[in-house]
């Protein structure tokens, strides 16, 4: 047995050192300045035009559909929504990023994630209307979308659960030699659970290939961040975990996509995880149950709403001579009709036949649900 | 008496307390400023300022572990799990710590003082993660009090008990009810008993249990059954553990028939203590077996929540088999 | 009927009730030949035992 | 065949399981080099490398966050809980997590890979904090099956049963029997049957149910009833989740009594849940209430464990209560 | 409503910087040198000679009864046992530098805080052999101490719970007007149960006065410190959550004692939670049911052993002229007797009546548990 030291990397002081806030500085990336324009010092990750339109139409794309279901719901159509207006940029931006071998695990609000991958507007309406196409077949609420072929992990609602899980996919990749990573993305207030700890520390000491991407909106529905820790974000854990830390100005696309890009990278060749900050804004309500006015201002949305990450992304693709002001908004009143159009076309589709209510229960089910079942049926044929 | 919700008259407790005994505080997430995400918190912090009322981290475990120790150490915590389908992440302070507290102490020290307050149950459209009815996962525990109201007058005075009891308190509030169910409350304070059941209306071919929201389903499943010629005695059982037995089996030993109905699947739900402890109790008096009207041993699901739901029809259809049998 | 006997195996079937009016009655519910279903003994299958009638012993059912 | 102790089965059925399919990995705490607390593991990580055994850091809900993530991921983790006791903080990843994985993703995904082992119960002078016995708190989630084996032979058939059911499973092993119980135990790979219940021995008068250590204290007050001219059938439940209330009525249609001896207190264990469904579908064939020979409402005591244990002598009693109703 | 923002504590960078380990040196305080001799340019607290003497004989003492409880397991008289030996100086240097008002919630190795308080031979004997005179009542297995009159929470196995416990008691010490914090001692393994991380944050959020006291030891029954975490110690998570923290040395005493002295100033003045990590090495097996063997050398334990703090301090002692070799002997085996008189009163003590069994689960026994004892009464008297 070899000796073990587990003081062997630590010096020795005469006097007390306080270790606090202040001691280190955690920059953030920021590539693009506010008017789209890099600064003068960035290097921008290297991005083609169909790339960079994609991830352009893909947040457009997300910002139309939270639009249209917001009313939707208000509307009655549908039970339950969750927008992501503000932060299209880190969940597109880091996305794109990845390779489709790559696993998402999501909390909720990365409907860019899914978006990108190629989820369609009849899957995602399949979803919000519980409709027997669903492949989740109805059984959750609005937004909790799952797409195997897509890998995108079936979303599940208790906070920061994915979070060792995603340690554990990730090292189920590696043992199973796949050139593959997980990404696992979660809020600012979900870091606060247990579950934070025990995926991060796992994955660093069982040498995970996993990108744990931290969403810093501010809130926690109504909770603000300074209520939510007392250190300097979440950036600051990663230190403690022993997880090389990136932070990102999450409003700033082409910064996220860097990021993700060199973090895929650490994580694939060193087999260990990273953590990505994304410093960013959640300018929707935290859902239609919400109502932000009872906790901030609209003066303090409205200075982020200058920040709008669409905004920035666009003048840039402008200033690359890629877009064309007429046509985006060509493309964008299209994509909104599109949606409309699935809309009227989807709420129509029913559910799932009863039977299937016993169903994904076990693998078969086992006879006392059978049993359930044909009592249920000679009820509601009364 | 002022009308209130059952929101409201949880409000209404928890400022009743609140002003009684400033050891009183309350806190969970996005109960401080904001008042909590159904309101039920609202004014507290404006009233008793940022120490007595506070959001805490997203965190159960940490909510409940953090009001463990300050109900050990002589204050009166009230705290809110947001849904009682996110209580599990504590469920480990609640079960081997809070319950465990005074045996393991020899009564040295205790959580008598901590009261937990969540919202439980379905019928809101809100799937398996916005609906359970965790009481039974709870009440396998010796050392916990768990209580559950079925109206606003109810909870008032359920509340007030509970804070007040010296022991630790699960209190369930059913959320399908938050706004639908409003009723006369006194505004002044009063308690009502723990650990007893309440016999709601008296009847004689059989017996009729349930707690919190369902006691509406088996009441208008009564009606119904009324309508049959069948006599039907209800009971609210109010408090899960520890459970008044005697009044259960003084109904049985009268009606000779029981049924209960709850929200939660039916494998290992509360009605199976219910029933194995009636049926060895007043086993000779049994016309007919005790009957489960539960939800389906499944997830609760969204698409067929109508369908899982133990609704007040399914409950009639389970009276009928049960006198005719 | 032996067919009842049969999946009686020896044993009443009886509602826990109707065991108790047999107890009450000081009968062996055993010894009763129900009317029911499969044989089960009802109330007033007891009752008239009671009375009396050697029709209505279980020997004299099978 | 080979003279086994219970750990040294499931040592065994590891290896087996291990051998058979690459894709089985064993974690825990001190799980790795040491082989587990209990050395259930030894060997382990020397024969398949540290990648498919190895220690985690001390944390239950990670470990079991970790396994749900690997199993959706398609390996097959074999994930441990050192002590029964301390499955709490994992209680959320469970119950809310694996256990519905399936269903709400429609089966796209599932965690039917994954099987948690964890040692459980008393009898060893551990307190309420090393004899508890958990079961009946996971047996009212629909989605998971839950086993327990009650020696060697049933050990290692069960545990690679379990490996490989396509079904979350929780394997309860009793830790008074690890090296308590020795048997034969075939070299050879086999599986016994999930979800079946075994009858022991049968018998005319009473059925006796139990399931992992309670078997021995069963079996004694059998023997002991049987020199008064008791004749008892005994089964082994087995599987807690789904369980086999088929077995368990034909038997109690046959003999008219039942009598369920579990370690856990009373209120709200399984044994509830048996009685409860028994009374209602062999209704008409009980000559006796069903009883229920359980711990204390309790936590579980150190100084005065064996009065609080269901042992063979409060049994013997109850049995001759119920023959004697 | 003031606008609140998330990021005005943010630095901007335009190229990514990752934050990783070595980025800060947390170094560990160390006031006395392996031969006793103060380091050159280290201030010694101020102690007087009375109190020194006490920190002293208490880690005697509690080296003592280790030695002789791990024997009376041996021999089979009691059931379990759970040494601190080579840790005496953290546990025993930390109660020094607190008050008697202040609550100790501990994990379970720190009976040199208990003695240190004035817990009894008596007292700790009455507790291992679970009998009727311990408050207790004999209902936990051996070491599970509790003093409510000396202000030391009855401990409670399940690791990790006492973290967020603390910072509700520290809350209600400051709420209730109370000049005192709260301390709370785990082991760096039970540094990575989720509750660990819930209570650290929520004492830095909601300003509790509470010092999180960590033994580093080296291990976790057989886990080393490299497979339970990655970062650098857990000194470096005090940072993530903003919590001030400082690493000491954990077999030099005088460098607890100063460390815990300023953290408890610095938690009461500023009502603020304080992390103090000591690195030291459980000499020790885990407990009397482990051996360690079957994962360490013995090597490596020799190695720490020369590290003794006991022997550290006593050089320091004698070189105040404070201390004197042969009454010092005379005095470890004074106490020797004692304990072993002790034990051998002790172990004659009944149990509690069986009435016992029932009380305490709820305040008064309802009903069901009366007639629960009542049958179990019955039962006996058969
Ligand atoms: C375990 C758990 N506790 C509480 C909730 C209720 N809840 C849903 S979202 C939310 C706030 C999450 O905030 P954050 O993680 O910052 O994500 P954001 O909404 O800002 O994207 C809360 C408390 C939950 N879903 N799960
Ligand atoms: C929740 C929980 N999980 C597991 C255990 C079993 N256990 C007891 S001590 C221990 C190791 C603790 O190590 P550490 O925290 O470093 O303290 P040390 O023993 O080194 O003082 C373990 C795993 C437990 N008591 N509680
Ligand atoms: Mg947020
Ligand atoms: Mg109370
Ligand atoms: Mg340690």
């Amino acid at each position: 047995m070899k000796d073990r030291n587990h003081l062997s990397r630590v010096n020795v002081s005469h006097s007390a050192t306080i270790i606090e806030n202040g001691l280190i500085d955690i920059p953030m990336l920021q590539l693009l300045q506010a008017d789209g324009t890099p600064h003068k010092d960035a290097t921008l990750p290297d991005i083609d035009k169909e790339t960079a339109l994609k991830m352009y139409n893909t947040m457009q794309y997300v910002r139309v559909l939270d639009e249209r279901m917001i009313a939707a719901q208000r509307q009655g159509r549908i039970s339950f929504y969750l927008a992501c207006t503000g932060e299209e940029a880190s969940t597109v931006g880091s996305a794109a990023a990845l390779q489709d071998v790559d696993m998402i695990m999501s909390q909720y609000r990365e409907q860019g994630t899914l978006a990108y991958r190629g989820y369609t507007t009849e899957q995602f309406m399949n979803q919000m209307f519980s409709n027997e196409k669903e492949p989740n077949k109805g059984r959750q609420m609005p937004i909790h979308y799952g797409a195997k072929e897509l890998n995108f992990m079936t979303i599940s609602s208790p906070l920061g659960t994915q979070i060792p899980q995603a340690s554990g996919y990730a090292y189920g990749q590696k043992m199973a030699g796949q050139e593959a990573i997980t990404i696992c993305y979660f809020g600012e207030g979900a870091a606060s659970e247990g579950d934070f700890h025990a995926g991060l520390n796992m994955a660093a000491v069982l040498n995970c290939p996993v990108i744990f991407f931290c969403r810093n909106n501010g809130y926690a529905i109504s909770t603000p961040a300074e209520e939510q820790f007392a250190g300097d974000g979440i950036a600051s854990r990663g230190l403690g975990y022993g997880i090389k830390t990136i932070r990102v100005d999450g409003n700033d696309i082409m910064a996220v996509y860097a990021a993700t890009q060199q973090a895929r990278k650490i994580a694939l060749a060193e087999n260990c995880p990273v953590l990505i900050e994304a410093m960013t804004y959640r300018l929707a309500a935290h859902s239609t149950s919400d109502d932000p006015t009872g906790y901030r201002s609209k003066d303090e949305e409205e200075k982020w709403r200058e920040k709008d990450p669409i905004r920035r992304f666009a003048s840039w693709l402008q200033q690359q001579g890629w877009l064309d002001e007429a046509a985006d908004q060509a493309h964008v009143e299209q994509t909104r009709q599109e949606v409309l159009t699935e809309l009227k076309r989807v709420e129509k589709v029913p559910v799932c036949v009863i039977d299937e209510i016993i169903e994904d229960v076990y693998d078969t089910p086992p006879w006392h649900l059978q049993e359930q079942l044909r009592e249920l049926k000679a009820h509601i044929s009364k | 008496m002022a009308k209130m919700n059952l929101l409201q008259a949880i409000n209404n407790a928890l400022i009743t307390a609140m002003t009684d005994d400033e050891r009183v505080m309350v806190f969970g997430e996005d109960v401080g400023h904001f008042g909590g995400v159904f309101r039920a918190t609202s004014n507290l912090q404006e009233k008793f300022g940022r120490g007595r009322c506070f959001n805490t981290p997203l965190t159960e475990q940490g909510i409940i572990g953090f009001a463990n120790g300050l109900a050990s150490q002589g204050s009166v915590p009230v705290a809110e799990i947001q849904f009682g389908d996110y209580i599990f992440p504590a469920f480990d302070q609640i079960v081997n710590e809070t319950a465990k507290w005074r045996y393991r102490s020899g009564g040295q020290f205790s959580c008598g003082t901590l009261t937990i307050r969540t919202p439980y149950g379905g019928g809101i459209a809100g799937g398996h993660y916005h609906s359970q009815s965790p009481e039974a996962y709870f009440a396998h525990t010796p050392g916990l009090k768990i209580v559950i109201p079925r109206n606003p007058y109810q909870a008032k005075g359920l509340l007030l008990a509970s804070i007040r009891d010296d022991n630790p308190v699960l209190f369930m509030e059913p959320k399908r009810l938050y706004r639908a169910s409003v009723g006369e409350v006194p505004e002044e304070d009063y308690e009502l008993p723990l650990g007893k059941a309440e016999v709601v209306s008296e009847g004689s071919d059989i017996t009729l249990l349930a707690w919190g929201a369902q006691m509406e389903i088996i009441e208008k499943a009564a009606e119904m059954a009324q309508n049959d010629g069948i006599s039907c005695e209800i009971i609210d059982l109010r408090s899960i553990l520890p459970w008044d037995v005697e009044t259960v089996c003084a109904s049985v030993m009268k009606t000779g028939r029981l049924l209960i109905n709850h929200e939660a699947p039916l494998t290992g739900g509360f009605a199976s203590e219910v029933a194995a402890t009636v049926q060895e109790r007043c086993f000779l008096h049994l016309e007919s077996p005790i009957t489960r009207v539960c939800g389906l041993d499944t997830p609760y699901p969204l698409a067929h929540e109508k369908e899982y739901m133990p609704d007040h029809l399914k409950t009639y259809e389970a009276i009928k088999r049960c006198v005719n049998f | 009927t032996s067919a009842g006997a049969a999946v009686r195996q020896g044993k009443a079937l009886a509602s826990p009730a109707v065991r108790r009016l047999a107890r009450e009655h000081n009968i062996n519910i055993a010894d009763v030949a129900g009317s029911g279903k499969k044989g089960r003994v009802m109330k007033a299958d007891i009752e008239a035992f009671v009375k009396g009638g050697a029709n209505t012993t279980k020997q004299a059912a099978s």
